[in-house]
């Protein structure tokens, strides 16, 4: 019983085994046992779900990438603009706005693994570069529906169905489209750290580089791969947002970064590097998922909704911390 | 109807602005007047997508009445649709959605404002000694976040507004709505301008901050500012204080909405658009409540 | 002579102004076992380093099997069949046995993307019977973490084995073995030979130098000084070669100033226990009573597992309150708390694990040797840096740490004078009682000497040691007694006199 | 000439010479060369400053701190409400708040240090929480001059002479008052850092936890002291910027702890720990100072301007990393 303890996955549940307890208990007349609550806040947090996924490998292999933020608000840009401007086919665009998210990822992985840059500073002048990158892109304007002709008369296109086709339910209703999404990057992640060779060597680079180092691991690549496909990430968080909002903002995804982070710490990987999984980050995205959702049905002011955040988070991790 | 009480759900979508926050305030008070209601706050972080849910969460808890003060006209256009066809009045302030399905549009019209306030200051330039011997005032523009409709809007209208008027914009910048921003870019302007006869910035703490700036370099004598928002504890207050030469009202439609809900529960039809009258402040009117545009 | 497998030719390297290797050049053959011997800081691991591809710009050139060989990263020396056991263990903690020993080498299917965990898992299984690592396939999925410094460095020759290798090198391999796991090596060792592999070994240990050698070179200041064949080098010629000059003999004998039993001890403990922090194993130590008087150096033997290393720990406090029994400083009771409580007490303990536990490398070495006795150098909490500077010149003189400066990072000394530098934080305390566990972990033969002669002389003034060590000569050469620890408990005591290396490995063995 | 790169405040100097010549390249009409260009500078980036260098402290210890700016917001409440609403004498006033702040990274602290929580999170949750009781404390509004009464209409009250002192320009009017408190910010850490035993104590802490335990330092106290004085920073940084807008804003500093990051490790101290200081913190502040201030007086579009910060904080970090 007490060796249950120390599986971190146990752990973790633990943490959201709490914060279901107070949803059961301060449930809104019920509303918290409706399948449409949990069915939304799935789809609620998938965004931010698809984010932590990416953060998970960049943090298993001892990183951080504060730019996925924005690296999702520029993939939301490319992609309305792709599909709505453009009027580019749904695969050509998804394709384009995923190359986009790679080489940002790139882009930061270089500067960390070659030029030895420290992940924190690398990646936060990532996040101002690309949020420049996306409002430049777009004008500072919305990417929408609504399109302003140079003669100042607007014009309107048709949404395609991608975007349509992203936003629905499945399943009979019962799941959201961008959840299943969101459950695929789980899915590809965990193969990645879990059942490939790559895997191992973001786990030993995460761990410890010198050593990793010395057998032969391929740490430049291994990380390189961490942060690319955070960026890849990123843009299909970015394009399942846009879909959800039917439009491309520049804006989008601003501060996503910490909520990325914070689910994958409170799911019980270490920031330090070489331990954790994304079943773990999985956990953790339910976890904030269901604080923000009860919080929201039960109608908290903002004040106390801010207090009661905190503080529950700090009995959550306090509950699931690792005995000294 | 829930027992002897009307529930009324209001789902703001950000509460980071004291302008937001006021309007809560509003309705609150004008609430308060009624027994016979109770209102239901939710706040939705600046997030599009969780103000979507939160309308979802309304319907499902089945409110009498909601009101709405949308991020976004496209994405929050499906699920107030959803919510007025499922028959909740929906009132929608502020910002627009798409369509028809909401019961009551109420809102001023930013670019309106944005005119308004080009041509006040116009007129209010064209009376400095400097002009009527011909010369051309020299304005700084403070924008808020010029990805957000209402600094496009309060932009547009000012340019259209200021256009063959003898102004040249000398510097401008995207100060965010924040007043720490607006005076570290207020500072650059003074820095590279010698001579600014005017700042119109695109909120009152925008102007409040480039009038800080102004006197830490002893020159807000020499300069007007114009603010918008015009809240009383803010805008008006500044004016009072002879800060600012002028604050144009960006009514928050709060007790308007209170008032139209009213009518709307108890089975009166109400007109699908009202437009709210702002008014201007400045120190000769301010004390008697301003007069409007 | 037949031709030679590995050749070094004119190999030198420099970090920015050191010239920490300087025209290097001898064979390996085929077959051979090579002892590379030297001082600490003569450019042994630098040599190792380069032949691995950790550096790969060096000046000469490197030749095996007549081609040339210039590996760029470690992963390239692997290819051209070059295994090599670091100094420095490269493990990652996190990760688990079975990963460890297969890292950058994964089973591979699919096209070498899809990791066979059930062939990585048995084939560790098989290297860790090879070494009698009793480690179960539960075992193999545990974060190496979890084990012991022995079982690590274990762990890590299994890796340096996992594959076909012509040359293998092991870098200081034993420093954290006990006798009987170094027999063990010794027997794998025999093998590899047997089968045609160079083995080019590393050790300060002169008995291992003196079993496995067959021939032997020496670096000097990061310069070749010879190479012979163990036959014609006998440890004084060896020692010679090292150091550059004669050394008188290896253990200073007992001081006189030793107190008698009748005086106060230093240190007693009745029925000491200590409890394990995870309540569901047995205690690490249970019932152990002792005692060490002033000016005596007390031995303790033990194989792996026999508690000795958390005796020190329990006493020290380093795990927190965690000793049953009695434990008495100097004839006042004393309960361990904390290390900071220990300290203030006279108390001090050199760990075994320099890198992990004993050094900050980041900080200079003026700043880790004050590190312990700080409050003596910052009186009402100013930093005198003046007494700190002139402190940390005193220990470095009179340990004979080679250095560039005081300020220089710890991290970058060689080994040996990384684990002066422990010594020195803990002497800078002032201790009556000062608990050892491999003092002279990779310290060279001259140096080692320089260490035995000083702590004869501290217990000249009273000061009372307690000395783990897994060196047998070590313990019998300085010990006044030796108590053996066998599963936590006292098994046997022996006097300076009785102690021999098979009495006191028969009870650590825990044979009556 | 080789070696001299070898040292920190070297490199972080280059960095700072890096946008320096920017700033003389492209000095908008000669802008750039009047001093009250760098005071204003100055006093930009004093309020980030203070924050640094607080930040500093735990960056050193190991830790990090996200919780300052929103402790920076509770602090301007405090002190706006307690001299504006209140009355009370501007000493006790700066004391409560100061006891705020450090009661703020106490908390902080033993979350980190004793109950063991990943800094990262620990301190998120404070984030959180200080702006949940920042927005409690003041009704969501701004605590001004202005102020409601009970019957709605609004009275005045005068601005204590500490807004006006702090917001003045000292020294001939060449220095902003604000300027001196980040300066003596400075100096207090340099001290704690430089001179004093706990100093010696925050770097070992940092350096290797385990070695500085076991040696005897007393790493619990070690890091109650650093994020116990970073929470008082924060309050200072709060108190100046209240006195700067006149006023106590609930959301004032949201965002900055990214910049107080960013300025401590554009310095060159390590996010690792163990390294690093508050001289490196100061160069760092200045870079990020005159960064914002060029690309302001050149009234360079915001899209432009984040792109160029990005690609100049790269550039900068580049210049001054450590070699291999
Ligand atoms: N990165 C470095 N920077 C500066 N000097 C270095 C560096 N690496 C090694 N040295 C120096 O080069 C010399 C050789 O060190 P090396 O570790 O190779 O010796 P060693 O024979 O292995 O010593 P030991 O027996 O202590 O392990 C030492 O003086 C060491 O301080
Ligand atoms: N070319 C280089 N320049 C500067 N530092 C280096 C260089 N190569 C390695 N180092 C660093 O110097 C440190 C010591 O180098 P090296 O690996 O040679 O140690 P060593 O001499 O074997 O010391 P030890 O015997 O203590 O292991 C390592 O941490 C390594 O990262
Ligand atoms: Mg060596
Ligand atoms: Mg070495």
């Amino acid at each position: 019983m007490k060796a249950a303890f120390q599986i971190p996955w146990v752990r973790a549940l633990l943490a959201l085994a709490l914060v279901f307890a107070i949803g059961c208990l301060c449930n809104a007349h019920g509303a918290f046992f409706h399948w449409s609550t949990h069915r939304d806040m799935l789809r609620q947090v998938s965004v931010y779900g698809i984010l932590a996924c990416g953060m998970t490998l960049v943090v298993v292999s001892g990183g951080i990438d504060l730019a996925v933020g924005s690296v999702l608000g520029l993939s939301a840009v490319i992609f309305s603009t792709a599909t709505l401007h453009h009027g580019l086919p749904a695969f050509l665009a998804v394709a384009l706005t995923l190359g986009a998210g790679a080489a940002a990822g790139l882009a930061s992985g270089t500067l960390v693994s070659r030029l030895r840059v420290q992940p924190f500073i690398a990646t936060l002048a990532l996040m101002v570069f690309a949020r420049g990158l996306a409002k430049a892109l777009s004008g500072g304007q919305k990417i929408s529906r609504v399109i302003q002709q140079p003669d100042g008369s607007f014009s309107y296109v048709d949404l395609p169905t991608v975007f349509a086709r992203l936003d629905a339910r499945v399943l009979g209703g019962n799941v959201a489209a961008v959840s299943l999404v969101f459950l695929a990057c789980v899915l590809v992640s965990w193969v990645v750290l879990s059942r490939l060779r790559y895997g191992r060597y973001l786990y030993a680079t995460g761990g410890n580089e010198d050593a990793a180092r010395l057998s032969g691991v391929p740490v430049v690549r291994a990380k390189l791969l961490a942060y690319g496909l955070c960026g890849v990430f990123a843009a299909v968080a970015g394009i399942c947002q846009a879909a959800q909002e039917e439009q491309g903002d520049p804006e989008a995804g601003t501060g996503y970064e910490l909520t990325a982070i914070a689910i994958v710490v409170i799911g019980g990987t270490s920031l330090a590097g070489g331990r954790g999984g994304v079943g773990l980050t999985l956990i953790g995205a339910i976890t904030i998922g269901y604080l923000e959702k009860i919080l929201s049905i039960n109608a908290v002011p903002e004040a106390s909704r801010l207090m009661l955040t905190g503080a529950i988070i700090v009995a959550a991790v306090l509950l699931q911390r690792r005995k000294p | 109807r829930h027992g002897d009480k009307w529930i009324i759900g209001m789902s703001q979508c950000n509460l980071g602005e004291p302008w937001r926050v006021q309007m809560n305030a509003d309705i609150l008070k004008a609430a308060r007047a009624h027994p016979e209601l109770e209102v239901v706050f939710k706040d939705a972080q600046n997030d599009t997508l969780a103000q979507a849910a939160q309308i979802g969460e309304f319907v499902n808890a089945e409110v009498d009445l909601l009101i709405v003060s949308p991020k976004e006209a496209a994405p929050l256009t499906p699920p107030v649709a959803e919510a007025f066809r499922r028959g909740i009045p929906v009132v929608v302030l502020d910002r627009r959605v798409l369509g028809g399905d909401y019961t009551q549009f109420i809102g001023a019209d930013n670019r309106r404002i944005g005119r308004a306030a080009g041509e006040w200051i116009a007129r209010r330039l064209a009376a400095l000694p400097r002009m009527k011997a011909g010369g051309r005032a020299r304005l700084v523009e403070l924008k808020g976040l010029m990805t957000s409709t209402p600094g496009q809007d309060r932009d547009a209208g000012f340019r259209e507004a200021i256009k063959g008027a003898p102004v040249d914009i000398v510097f401008e910048a995207d100060m965010k709505w924040l007043e720490p921003e607006a005076r570290k870019e207020m500072e650059s302007a003074l820095a590279v301008n010698e001579q600014i006869d005017l700042v119109y910035a695109h909120n009152d703490p925008g102007a409040h901050g480039a009038y800080l700036a102004a006197k830490a370099a002893g020159r807000e004598g020499d300069i007007l500012f114009v603010g918008i928002d015009g809240l009383p504890q803010e805008g008006q207050a500044y004016v009072r204080q002879r800060l600012l030469a002028a604050s144009f009202e960006y009514p928050t439609g709060g007790k308007e909405a209170v008032a139209s809900a009213l009518r709307i529960l108890n089975g009166e039809s109400v007109p699908k658009e009202v437009a709210l009258e702002s008014r201007v402040f400045t120190p000769d009117n301010v004390a008697r409540g301003g007069d409007s545009l | 002579m037949p031709e030679p497998l590995l050749r070094f030719a004119r190999v030198g390297k420099s970090f920015g102004g050191v010239r920490a290797l300087d025209d290097v050049s001898f064979d390996v053959l085929a077959g051979e076992v090579h002892v590379l011997a030297g001082e600490n800081g003569a450019g042994k691991s630098t040599l190792i380093k380069i032949l691995a591809g950790v550096h790969p710009g060096f000046d000469g050139e490197m030749t095996l099997q007549g081609k040339p060989l210039r590996p760029a990263s470690p992963d390239d020396a692997r290819r051209s069949g070059i295994s090599v056991i670091h100094q420095e263990l490269s493990l990652v903690d996190s990760m688990s046995v079975s990963d460890n020993i297969h890292l950058g080498r994964e089973s591979r299917r699919l096209g070498g993307w899809w990791l066979d965990r059930p062939a990585q898992v048995a084939r560790s299984a098989e290297l860790c019977r090879q070494l009698n690592l009793e480690l179960s396939e539960a075992d193999m999925a545990r974060p190496v973490e979890a084990f012991s410094l022995s079982v690590k460095n274990r762990i890590e020759i299994a890796k340096a084995l996992a594959f076909e290798a012509r040359v293998i090198v092991m870098d200081e391999p034993t420093s954290a073995l006990d006798r009987p796991e170094v027999d063990k090596l010794f027997t794998l060792v025999a093998a590899l030979r047997a089968r045609g592999c160079a083995v080019i070994y590393i050790t300060h240990k002169m008995e291992e130098i003196a079993r496995v050698a067959d021939r032997i070179t020496v670096l000097r200041d990061g310069k070749w000084v010879g190479t012979a064949p163990a036959g014609e080098c006998p440890e004084r010629r060896l020692i010679q070669w090292m150091v550059g000059r004669d050394l008188s003999e290896q253990f200073p004998p007992p001081g006189e100033g030793r107190a008698g039993g009748t005086a106060a001890p230093a240190l007693e403990t009745r029925g000491l226990g200590v409890r394990d922090p995870d309540p569901s194993r047995r205690n690490a130590v249970g019932g152990v009573s002792l005692r060490v008087a002033p000016g005596e150096i007390l031995g303790i033997a033990g194989l792996q597992g026999s508690g000795a290393a958390e005796l020190f720990q329990g006493l020290f406090g380093s795990r927190g309150a965690c000793c049953t029994g009695e434990v008495t400083l100097g004839g006042v009771p004393f309960h361990p708390k904390n290390p900071r409580d220990s300290i203030g007490r006279g108390l001090a303990h050199l760990t075994a694990d320099r890198k992990a536990t004993g050094l900050v490398l980041g900080m200079s070495v003026g700043a880790n040797v004050s590190l312990a006795s700080l409050p003596g150098v910052s009186p009402m909490g100013l930093l005198r840096r003046g007494i700190e500077r002139s402190r940390a010149r005193h220990w470095a003189g009179a340990l004979g740490i080679r250095l560039a400066s005081i300020e220089q990072p710890v991290g970058t000394l060689s080994g040996g004078n990384q684990q002066k530098v422990v010594l020195a934080k803990w002497l800078c305390t002032g201790p009556r009682v000062l608990l050892l566990e491999d003092p002279t972990r990779g310290v060279d033969v001259g140096a080692k000497r320089e260490i035995y002669s000083l702590m004869r002389a501290w217990t000249g003034q009273g000061m009372a040691i307690l000395l783990i060590s897994s060196e047998l000569p070590e313990l019998l050469g300085l010990s006044d007694r030796i108590l053996v620890l066998h599963r936590g408990s006292v098994s046997a005591e022996f006097t300076r006199a009785e102690a021999t290396q098979e009495k006191v490995l028969a009870a650590a063995m825990g044979s009556q």
